[in-house]
Order: C-alpha cells, then structure tokens, then sequence
C-alpha cells in the first residue's frame, strides 16, 4: 500500500513538472536509466577528453593553448558533477570507472573518432558541442533534481565551447588557403557523426518512450537532429564552409531541412567497437587509472593514517 | 604595456620561458592524471604559469616588437632561456611532485620578491603570480606528504623522484653576470635561496624526506645551453605553427 | 633501379612506410633496452626494416624522381601510408613484443609471397627482407614465450599487450580498391590472412595466449587516416631536415 | 713458496710480452686494476649509447640514421664484450651494473656532456672516438688476454665511427652557412673535454706508473694527448673547422704541438658529478635497468621452467 502511495507521489511531481530529488522515492527502472544515462554522459565527458587532450601540446598559439586547456579542464569537471549526480542513486564511482574500463559502460560514439587536425578543435567545439548542446538544454529540465541541476551548469560552459570551437573555424576561414582547406577537410569528417549523435532515427528508438514519459527525455531524436541542423546551417553560412551533405536543403513545405541519407551502418560499426578509436580511448583510459592506482592508494593510506593520529 | 628595455626583455624571458615549458610539461598530463580531481588540478596549475608565460613574453616582446607567439613558436633551442629544472620530462607522479614541489617554492620567493621591483610591469605580474604559485606550492606539499608518508610504494617513489630532480635545484639560484645590470629590477636569484630553504626543508622534514646530496647539474639554460630534453619539447610545440608561416590562428 | 609506376609506387610507399615508422618507433628504444642483448637485437632489427624501407621508397621515388629523403621528410601525414599498427607507442617491453609479434608475421608472408613478384624489384626486396622478418619472428616468438610463460606478471603484461595489439590486425589484412590494379604484383592483402593464422596461432597456443576478441580498429592507414599517434612521430623525425631545407646530411 | 713461482712466471710472461690469460695467477692488484678498467670502459660504452641514441629519431637522412643505430649498437656489442672480459677476472656483470647504478663506478667523463646538435653525433665520432682510439690502440696489446683481444675488435670499429664522423662534419662543413655554423659551435664544445679524456696531465696521474710497469698501459696520458693533437690538426684543416685553442701551434723546436692550457677546474667538476648531465645519463640508465626488471625475471623464470621440464 506504501508503495502506492509512494508511486502516486512519484507519478503526481513528474506530472506536476516537480523535481525527483534523492530521498524521493522512485521506480526502479526510473533508477537504473538515469545511472545509465548519467554515467554514460560521465564517461563521454571523460574520454571526450581525449581528442582534445591530444592537441595541447601543439597549439598554435599561446592563446589557443590557454583556451584548450581551460576547456578540457571544465570537461574534467562535468565529468565530476555527473559522477555525484549518478552517485546519489547509490552507484559508486569506482563501481562506474571500473564499468568504463572493462568495456561495460557506454560512452557516446563521437569521442571514438581521431582528431588529427588542428581544425578538428573546432569542429569538436562546434560541431560536437553544439549536438551535445541541444540534447543537453532540455535536460535542464529533465525530472531528476541532481542530474537537472548538473546539466545546468554544463549547458552554460558547453555553450561557451561551442563559440570557442566557431571561432577557431572562423579564423581558419579567414586564413591561408591551407587554413580554409584544413578547416573544410575537418568539417566535412566530423558533420555526418556528429548528426548521429541524437542517436537513430524515431522509428528505430526503443527506448525513448519510456524516457520521455519520465520526462528525462522531451524531445525525439529527429527532432532534436533537426534543431541542431537548423542552428547549423546560418553558421556554416557564416563560416563560409560547406556541409558535406549535397542533399540538404529547405523545404518550404515542412518548414524543416531535408537532410541526406545518414549511413547507420558506420554508427553500428562504432558502436560494436570497430570504430576508427575505440580501441586507443579505452587502452588510455585503462593505463591513466593503471598508473594511477598506486596515488590514489598512496592517498587512502595517507588520509587514513592522519585520521587515525590523536589531536595533538 | 610600457616598452621594456633589452636587458629586462632578456629577464622576461627567463622567467617567462620556465613557466612556458613548464606548462608545456604539465599540459602532457592532462586527461592522463591519477585521478580526475587531479586533472583538474594540473590543468588549472598549467594554466596559471601558461598565463604568468604570456604576460612575460608579451612584455620580453615589446623590446623588440615581438609578440607573444614570434618568441614561443619562432625562437630556436639556444634563444630560449628556461632551466633545466623546467625541463625534466614528467616521469612518474612522484616525479611530477617532485618538480612542482621545488618549482613551486622557486617561483613562490621570486615574485614575492618581485613584487617590489622598480620595474612596475614585472611587479605587477609578479603581484598576480604570487598568490597562485603560493596555491601550487600547498599543493605539491599535500602531495609531498601522501606521497612520503603513504604506502611503502609511493615513499620509494617520491624518495627517488626528489633524489632526480634535486641536482636541477641549484641552476635556478645561480647569479649569470648579466643580473648585475638589473639591479632593483630582478630579483638576484642567489639571494632568494635562503628563503627557499626556509620553506620547503619544513615540508621536507615532515614529509620525513632528507634534502638529497649528491650530483648537481651543471645547467646553463639562462645562456641558451639546455638538457636534451627541451628539443623534443620545443619540437612537437612548434610544429604546426612552423608549418604555417604568417599563419594567424 | 627500374622506374616504377604511379600504382606500383603507391604500393611500395605502404610497404615502405610501414617499415619505416615501425623502424622509427623501435629506435626510441635503444638505450633504453631490459638487458643490453636486446639492445642489440632491437637495434638490428631496426636497422633491417628502416634497409626495407629504404629500398622501398627509393623504388617508390622513381615513379616521381624524388629520393628516399624526400619521401620520409616532406611528405605530410595524409601522404603517408602506414597501417595504424606500426604507429602505436612502444608503452612497456610486453607491447614492443606484440607488435613485433603480429608486424613480423604479417610481414613475413608479405615478403615470402612477394618474391614471386612480376615486378621484379619489389621481388628482389622482398627476397632479401623475407630472410630477415623470419628472424623477427623468431625473435618476437621467443620473448613470446618468455613473457607469456615466465612469471605472472610477464602473463598479465603480455595477455594486456596482445589484447591491445590486436585491434590493428585487421587492417593489415583489408583489401583497397586501389590492389585490384596491381594483380600479379602486389600481395593482396586479404589474401595473406590464412597463411598468418596459421603460424602465429601456434605460438600464441604454446605460450597458452588465446586470440583475443574485442575491438578491430577502423584503420584507414593506406587511404592517409592514420591514428593519433602519427603526428608525433612525423613532427619528430622531420624537425631537424624541414628546418633546413635544401640541406645535404 | 708456491706463490713466489707464480708471481715469477707472471713478471716473466709480462717482461716478454706475453698474455697473462684467465686461469694465470695474478697479483691481487693487477686483478683489481684490470676489473676497475675494464669495466669503467665497459659503462663508458653503454653511458655513451645516450649522447648518440638522443639523435636517432631526429637524424636528417635515413641513411644517416642508418648508420647512428649501427653505431649504437655496436656501442652495446662493445660493452658486452667487456662485461665478459672483466668476468673472467671473477666478477660478474650483475655486479658492476649495480655497481654503475649505484653512482659507485665511473664511466668516461666526457658522456656527462650532452649531444643538443646534430653536429656533436659529428663531433663525438671524430673526437670522442678518435681519442678513445689513440687510448686504446695500445690496448690491444694490454697483457691481460681477453682484454687485448676485446680490443682488437673494439678498435676495429671505433675508426669506422671515427671515420663515419669526420664525414658527417664534412658534408655539414660543405654544407649551408647555417651546417657551417653548427659543425664549428659543435667542435668548440667538444675539443677541450676530447683532450681531457686522455686524463690528468702525466705529474698529477698517479697510478699510470704501476699500469705502465704491468703493461696494461703503455704511454702516458700527455704523451697520448700529444699524438691526438698530431692526428686532429691534418684533419681539421681538411674539414675547414677552427679547433677553439688561440695558443694551439707547432713547435720547431720539439717538433710537437704546443696546447693551451686545459681547464682542469672543469674537468674536476665532472668528475665530482657537477658536469651538465651526470645525473639525466644515470637516471636514464637505472631507469632502463630497473623497467626491465620484470623482463629479465620472467626470461630467468622461463628458462627455468624449460631446463625443469622432462625431455618428451
């Protein structure tokens, strides 16, 4: 009978636009696809790191390094909120690094594509960045108070980085014409992926029901697809670059771009870890935890050792 | 910016160049940390001396209507002035410590000193310095700690780690005739070595760690003569810049 | 030496920069050998790959009349042709083993069926290197068994290695369109596949290593999509001669 | 009584230039002269791997590089075989690498030096080797065996590295201004300590008399200084470098060349681990040793296991 009235309670605040906060009780299956989706958002954080990490080194100028490595700082910090907010429905940390590492854990697909270009910093930014941006802005709201409220504070830098990543293109546009190439050749690798981070298509999305009567989920893949297009295309505009897709255009019938044929076979392919990084993401990964592990034990001793010691 | 004279520039630089590679060094480790607090945390101490590196050179430059970017990307190995020190490859976090530990407490009594230079740039930046190497200090020092007095595994490490990097200690106070002529300009670096004694023997001895004795490098980065190391650095720094001539980014 | 075509080039350019950066790779390692015999053994077999790909990309340069040189120092990274492979980092002895372990026997029946070449100077290299890469395999063989049987932490060392290592064989097996024109003179790499498995499965079953299963790389390599880790090999081996261009060595 | 025949027949077979081999008596102190030279040669050529290995990745031709691994390698031959040379005096190589490792052998003070231009692996061939060579020419005939013969084979390919860097200086001395350039700044680092390598002028050398009386060295420090300088200045002229001694000429009189006066105060520096990279040459090397470790336990426990396995 508790139960019920807990699940009336429940039913009643997602209704009610409210906020599930931790104490709060809640269904289990509700439990379990915010820990999924969470730590799988944790986890793209943290290999997001990765690409990006791989050009501070070389920037190609001081300013850009500063910017570089502000960025892939704050991507370490998403990944800490994200890790509290799944924390608070009793998932340990260690418990989802060890998941990530095993190979058990998802993290979104784009992060298991190179960056072998300096463009590739801008097109992360605004490519990237600005898919994961519209996915995110609705989270904002999403039902679960901790994970909202984290997805708060990211969507405000994530917007900051995708004006970063605009305008390291622009510079490029606007540079020699190795620059422009660069920037073009980078585009044109990062557009189509970038499209398939909204996940496949509607009619191909089993999940997405139940997600978005929890109000985790507002909008369907399609749709935020097509808001991220419609974001896109005056920027490309702007840019002066071309998007790869020689279909695309409006249709003044839908009021909505038309797009070309996105090739679901190379998301499957990424997806089941036959994608072009899969394999070096998760081996970094391994070895900075690997190599870390004596730190992080040499610290547990510490702390302990210092909490066993009488004030003095 | 005011114009900085030609011995001031070559001052700048010094200070500057340390603080660039040695950002450089720390920017390797991003996303590659023990722990992602400690990304965080290297992240935002690389990014503290990139920043101190920028306001340096951009001042090193105005002697010679350089910018920032001309003196990172486009000097040669025997034009840059950094330490040796600065230098050292990351090795393992015990090493990283280690570097940090004596960086930190170097650079600390440099700009608390600078801050009274009559040259009114340097004390400024040296003004907004000090409070942050002062926050990079306490946190090599708490990692000094875990790391000494932890598991039987890290004591060695750090043991080792601090007996490799102190033979670079002693370059960074070392007087080049060239200081004469920045007199309550620079800060003389021979006469910041007691200070710098002062502050770290402390954590040295709770860390229960003894000052190493044995080699010390002869140096010589302030006149251009470097470890092998800071080649491979400077190379993979500059190599797409260098691919682009007049490039803007 | 005859001239090559245009297709046999690009052919010996893949052959030819395989060698090479896996020659280059192996290179960081001297000096810094487990025992001073592997010192000299990596170094020979460096040695013997970077003679293949000198060869090979003389043969390559014909086609353009350029020289080895000018093919290794100012090419960019999409002219490369690489497999994803040679690229990787050494990390510990245990990878540099892996990736001699499946390089060697990948390139051992590359050669041993490209001595029966129509073009005869790629038949020629490829009689001379075959009779080397079977000493590599041997030698990758037997640390194979050593590591994998030694003590138990050479097995987890090694199990992790070839579990790394192996994501990048597929590659070395895929066919580009570009093969199909060069039948009677190229090895069709798929082709090569079989004859693999069946001599490095028995090393693997005596050393109890089962063939792992998990991630295959994309690759791309042929096509000039290389991994992350090229461009720092490239911005290393090159910085010396792009910085003098026109120079003579 | 015994023992006095023996030290006969040892002073008899070095009066007649005869080889005291392995299983020969011999005085306790020309053992331990002999193990603290051979393997003091011996560190010098595996600490002298460093210098030169700096280079391989960057060197600006394949063939060049080529011929920097050989060298190298033969570098790691060379000490291999004085290992066992200085093994069958009884101690073991395990021994003098701990020995090295420790800080409480020597090496060759001239690979606490650093190789920072391409020109030095130029520099170090033609000076370094060639120095080594005046001193050890007259080693082969050494009156302990395997050491003599050890160095035979050493000197053999000493001149070829010799060789091999005079002409990497003549292609730079024929070269652009700027290899010009880079050839002489390499040279003038490298003169002085090349002549310091022969050791302390012949009133401030100690032990050579009693090195000299067992045929162990046969000319003493000056005089091989001497001959270097005889060698150097032919081929410095040919080179077209400056060797960096203003005081540097012939003397008619004693029909030798007459050298400024070496900065002993340097040499000393180095010796006492004050040099520029006395401490970067053992931390590389204990850091090699030490990595490998796991490496060198597993071969030793593999071949343990085989040796245990019953023939099937």
């Amino acid at each position: 009978m508790t139960a019920s009235v807990e699940e009336q309670q429940f039913t009643d605040l997602i209704a009610a636009d409210s906020r599930i906060e931790p104490r709060d009780w809640m269904p289990d299956a509700y439990r379990k696809t915010l820990v999924r989706q969470i730590s799988q958002h944790a986890h793209s954080e943290i290999i997001g790191m990765q690409p990006e990490s791989n050009w501070i080194t070389r920037a190609p100028s001081l300013k850009r390094k500063a910017i570089l490595i502000a960025k892939v700082q704050d991507e370490a910090g998403h990944g800490l909120y994200l890790y509290s907010a799944a924390q608070t429905l009793g998932t340990s940390r260690d418990e989802m690094t060890d998941a990530l590492i095993a190979g058990r854990a998802r993290y979104s697909s784009i992060f298991n594509y190179p960056a072998p270009s300096w463009a590739d910093i801008g097109s992360i930014g605004w490519l990237v960045d600005g898919a994961a941006i519209c996915n995110q802005v609705p989270l904002c709201r999403a039902s679960y108070g901790p994970y909202g409220r984290a997805m708060v504070r990211i969507c405000k830098e994530e917007s900051f980085h995708q004006r970063q990543g605009f305008e390291i293109l622009l510079e490029l546009m606007q540079g020699t014409a190795a620059q422009r190439e660069m920037a073009q050749e980078s585009v044109n690798r990062w557009y189509w992926p970038a499209l398939m981070m909204f996940g496949p298509p509607d009619d191909d999305s089993p999940n997405s029901a139940q997600s978005m009567k929890w109000k985790i989920k507002r909008h369907s893949n399609d749709e935020l697809r097509q808001r991220f297009v419609n974001m896109l295309v005056p920027q490309a505009a702007v840019l002066g670059v071309t998007l790869p897709d020689p279909d695309l255009r409006f249709n003044e019938a839908t009021q909505l771009y038309d797009l070309g044929e996105i090739d679901w076979t190379e998301f499957h392919e990424v997806l089941a870890g036959r994608g072009p990084a899969n394999a070096q993401r998760l081996q970094r990964r391994r070895d900075a935890h690997d190599d870390g592990r004596w730190v992080r034990e040499a610290a547990a001793a510490y702390a302990h050792k210092m909490a066993a010691k009488p004030a003095t | 910016m005011s114009v900085a004279s030609a011995d001031v520039a070559e001052y700048a630089t010094w200070l500057g160049d340390d603080s660039l590679i040695l950002a450089q060094r720390l920017g390797e480790l991003i996303s590659r940390a023990p722990e992602l607090e400690e990304d965080v945390a290297l992240g935002n101490i690389a990014l503290d001396l990139l920043g101190h590196a920028r306001s340096l050179l951009q001042y090193a430059g105005t002697a010679t209507a350089q910018n920032e970017d001309d003196l990172a990307y486009w000097r040669t190995e025997p034009d840059f002035r950094s330490a040796h020190l600065m230098e050292q490859p990351n090795g393992d976090f015990a090493h990283v410590i280690a570097r940090q530990l004596v960086s930190a407490h170097y650079l600390y009594e440099l700009y608390a000193r600078l801050q009274a230079s009559a040259d009114l740039t340097l004390a400024a930046i040296a003004a907004k310095a000090v409070k942050e190497v002062n926050y990079h200090r306490d946190h090599a020092a708490q990692w000094t700690l875990r790391l000494a007095l932890g598991t039987d595994e890290s004591r060695r490490r750090m043991v080792a780690a601090l007996s490799d990097v102190w033979p670079y200690v002693d370059e960074l106070f070392r007087d080049e005739p060239f200081i004469d002529r920045l007199d309550g300009i620079a800060a003389r670096p021979s006469t910041l070595r007691t200070a710098f004694d002062a502050a770290i023997e402390p954590v040295l001895a709770e860390a229960d760690l003894a000052v190493p004795r044995g080699f010390t490098a002869a140096g010589g980065g302030r006149r251009g003569v470097h470890s092998e190391h800071l080649a491979f650095v400077l190379a993979e720094m500059q190599v797409l810049t260098r691919a682009h001539p007049g490039a803007k980014w």
